[in-house]
């Protein structure tokens, strides 16, 4: 018997190129690819003159994330890089071409270091062609840093809240200025930490990416598999939803009348069984607390290829937020409104 | 004075891809007990395309600037600004020169280090490639004898570079939110750069005329 | 190191209960629970005077089938059964009456002994309520039973598009046998095959339901781990697509001019990664027979647990069928039109 | 000639839970092979759920009916109907007597096998439960002795039908699509068939006065 795990893929060295072939053939009506990289998936109905371009990115492994959060309303640009790894400057500049519409372009992504440097590079690339970029870099796992260096935390699935704010605001017509605010303000009420069961399998090579112990859960741990806070005997639904929740409740403060949006995340091979386990936990506590669900999303929104383990993320909401996240979007992950 | 031929360097980098390649797998492991796993991955894919483009009969500067293209063109991840940057700096420090003598070698390298640093803003005991690069950088200059004497302190610098991260707790990239947990392994970036720099001092010193 | 898996689950003896609480605080504005046996989730706005009820149902553990079809012109109701096991009748009739709007009820379910003895049992006890209830039970999996005996076929995946057609039927107004007769053409121009890379976790003992070792695949492996056809070393995606669709293309005879919705389906754990591959090639091998796909559908629509594995599913559309399928309609694991 | 009181017949019921409950792992082990893995916890859940509901000095019809409401009712599955089916069955066929007696007996064994037979339409051969209880009520019936004999010629045709489903071909349920890849292991639901049978023949047996 091997321990090899054979996935379903082809050859590893065209499978993000199949990927992206994969998205586009279901999507068609949705998605296409622009530029000469071959690496930026495109709103068919998204980009357009004045609106603030909106391209959201990063490492592969992560799906739908973040291709699957380009359309109307939404992102309008994606560019996808390797398994783990930021996308180059070239790919992430034809993706934020194709999303420029002559009011600026804001590039969002999770805080690593990889992703900050190439998207850092085409920002100013972009820059020299003439078209104002910038970068928003997300920063929502709680686990990844002390409140007092918040701005050195990683993003994970709480990207979703971000991104999803950037594009209604962008949609709505804001300015790249205000557009960024309003990212901040999505950033700045939004806080996740994950529990992973199991590593995933990395699909090139058919191993782990690194060694967990059944029956043993790592807490906090990052959507990349990096190490986390704590590591244990794993525990059931309840328990872990109410570790994952502590450090969220007690930064966002949240108390009576507060509203929050909710997301119950699964980095891979959790089922929806168990997501929904957690999240009844989570309308629980929140519940207990006198603190309103405005609307939750229970499902595989920001993988780890097929890692198992999950997510807990709040928003907090304010008025702004809840009619940007109201907002309606049509992509291949998500919809929203009418 | 022994120097080395930039012409026919080409050969030089596709030794460096081979041991790249050749490493995929343990580089990836041990960047997965800090890190994503991936390191060797990228890598290789990225240092095995540029191999594919490269000829043995290629400048050392013309096969660094197309190592540096795929890095930073097409592969992405940290490692194709950082690499792109170091090779694209070396490339240019050289690329003039018919042949590259000892004080040459010495500004590509310095350079190098300069285009890892600019970019990517680390700083020697953060745990990272810079760990193996700076110390090696600074025994080429120390070392009083010649091309081959200084390149052979070079590679002697950068291996213990490379064990020395071993003791220290990561403060830039993936690892540096683990704080304590990243103490006790290699770090992967280092190891990697430790691989670059012992075949780049070797396959020299074999050429040097 | 044990081999005991830990899922995210409380007590295994309320683990349906939890869930079913767990759907309704995700989703209040589509589903809360009706009837004595706690049972039966419905839709908030469903059932309605005159509509044929829809009740789609099973076993638990293919989440987000089935209740996860359950919300206006798809399905009213579905009762809950545990694990793999289907609901008792008493649970089913709970469904039955609150989807009941007086033009009778459809009972959809896939062809499994205990479901077939379970619902016909309440149907029979519906109708001595009163309520006319019928009971169409779906045969879409190629791999359970040659073309000359397809009545005795397992459901599988192809629930989807029977369930859609049957709900939009019943929505625009169709009378019970015309419901039934669209489900029937749904279920006569839907077939399915999927492979198992993996056995799936129960999470009541967190012990695998049977042993796949790693690396190999099983073709034609049920949604409850019932064995397949072959048994080998696992394919890459190409390849694993090829197999599916052979028979599925065979017995839809599919040709220049046809037009198919598809749907690839994962099993749990595989990543969305893959199951875009695995489009990527049946929409090849569709382009190259002329045959154009309509719609597609790539995700989780009704998995085994933690299951590594996938399905393909064609269904052959003619213009009802088509029509059908385009129907609005807005529950938690699908959303169609405006 | 010595006869079983119904009252007090709820251990009886009590003990066959038990032993249900015990087997969890090893049923759904077995229904692993040519099944979906399941049929040790569907029955645990429902002779355990049961056995919360019923003392030991139940009547044995009480008991029996009881837990055919909770197989019927709550449990579902394929056993909810056909074990549901068959102990109410069992249970209607002697809720009125006071003592069970060999022929009375031989009715309530004769009632359940055909209420399965009628909600599930399987026959003799077809690899599933049946082929546990079609040969013990035979047996039962076929006995010269009285009640006890009859009872351990019962258990005893009950293991040998158990043990023959080893080399059937399936013909019903689940494992039906399998064809030839469903012999050479034992049906599911004929184990779990066999161990109600002998704790039913030896707990009765322990009673009979
Ligand atoms: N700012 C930086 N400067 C220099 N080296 C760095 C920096 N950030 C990370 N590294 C190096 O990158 C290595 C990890 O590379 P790799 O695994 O390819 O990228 P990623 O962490 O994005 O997955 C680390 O071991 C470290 O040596
Ligand atoms: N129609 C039937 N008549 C009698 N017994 C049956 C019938 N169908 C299935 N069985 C029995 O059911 C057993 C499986 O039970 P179980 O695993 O609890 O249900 P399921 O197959 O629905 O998961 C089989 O081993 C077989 O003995
Ligand atoms: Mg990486
Ligand atoms: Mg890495
Ligand atoms: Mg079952
Ligand atoms: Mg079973």
């Amino acid at each position: 018997m091997s321990d090899h795990h054979r996935k379903l893929i082809n050859d590893p060295d065209t499978l993000i190129e199949d990927l992206i072939e994969g998205m586009v053939s279901a999507h068609p009506d949705l998605l296409h690819v622009e530029g000469g990289t071959g690496r930026a998936i495109v709103a068919r109905n998204g980009p357009r003159d004045g609106k603030v371009g909106i391209v959201v990115g990063g490492g592969s492994g992560h799906e739908p994330a973040f291709a699957g959060y380009v359309g109307r309303g939404l992102a309008d640009a994606a560019p996808l890089g390797n398994i783990f790894a930021s996308p180059s400057p070239a790919q992430i500049a034809d993706a934020g071409r194709a999303a420029d519409g002559g009011a600026g372009v804001l590039f969002l992504f999770g805080n690593y270091t990889g992703d900050v440097m190439n998207f850092g590079m085409a920002a100013e690339d972009m820059a020299r062609e003439g078209v104002p970029a910038r970068c928003f870099v997300v920063t929502d796992d709680v686990a990844s840093a002390p409140a007092d260096r918040a701005g050195e935390r990683r993003g994970i699935a709480g990207d979703f809240f971000v991104f999803k704010v950037a594009g209604a605001a962008a949609d709505r017509g804001l300015d790249l200025d205000a557009v960024e605010a309003a990212a901040a303000r999505a950033n700045a009420a939004t806080r996740t930490m994950g529990v992973a069961l199991s590593a995933c399998v990395l699909p090139q090579t058919g191993r782990p990416n690194f060694d967990l112990p059944v029956g043993q859960m790592e807490i906090g741990m990052g959507i990349h598999g990096e190490p986390g806070i704590e590591r244990g005997p794993a525990e059931g639904a309840d328990a872990v939803a109410d570790r994952l929740l502590e450090p969220i409740l007690e930064e966002l403060r949240l108390g009576a009348g507060d509203r929050v949006a909710v997301l119950v995340n699964g980095l891979g091979s959790t089922s929806l069984l168990e997501l929904y386990l957690l999240h009844r936990r989570v309308a629980a506590v929140l519940s207990a607390r006198d603190v309103a669900i405005h609307r939750s999303w229970v499902g595989e929104y920001c993988t780890s290829l097929d890692m198992e383990g999950a997510s807990v993320t709040l928003m907090r909401l304010d008025a702004d937020l809840e009619a940007w996240l109201d907002h309606p979007c049509k992509t291949p992950a998500l919809r929203v409104g009418e | 004075m022994a120097t080395l031929k930039n012409a026919g360097g080409g050969a030089i980098v596709r030794r460096m891809a081979d041991t790249i390649v050749e490493n995929r797998g343990y580089l990836s492991e041990i960047d997965g007990k800090i890190g994503d796993g991936d390191h060797g991955n990228n890598m290789a894919k990225g240092f095995g395309r540029a191999r594919d483009r490269i000829a043995d009969t290629d400048t050392l500067s013309g096969a660094m600037h197309t190592l540096a293209d795929v890095l930073m063109g097409e592969i992405g991840g940290s490692m194709g600004p950082l690499y792109g940057m170091m090779f694209d700096d070396m490339a240019s420090a050289v690329e003039t020169l018919e042949r590259i003598d000892r004080a040459a070698f010495g500004r590509m390298l310095k350079a190098g280090q300069e285009g890892v640093m600019a970019i990517g803003e680390a700083k020697r005991g953060d745990k990272s490639l810079l760990d193996a690069l700076i110390p090696a950088v600074e025994a080429f200059e120390a070392d009083p004898g010649e091309l081959s004497s200084a390149l052979a302190a070079m590679k002697a610098a950068a291996e213990r570079g490379r064990d020395e991260t071993r003791d220290m707790v990561s403060r830039i990239g993936r690892s540096s939110r683990l704080g304590e947990r990243s103490r006790g392994v290699l770090d992967a970036g280092a190891t990697s750069c430790c691989m670059i720099l012992s075949v780049l001092a070797d396959e020299t010193r074999a050429r040097l005329a």
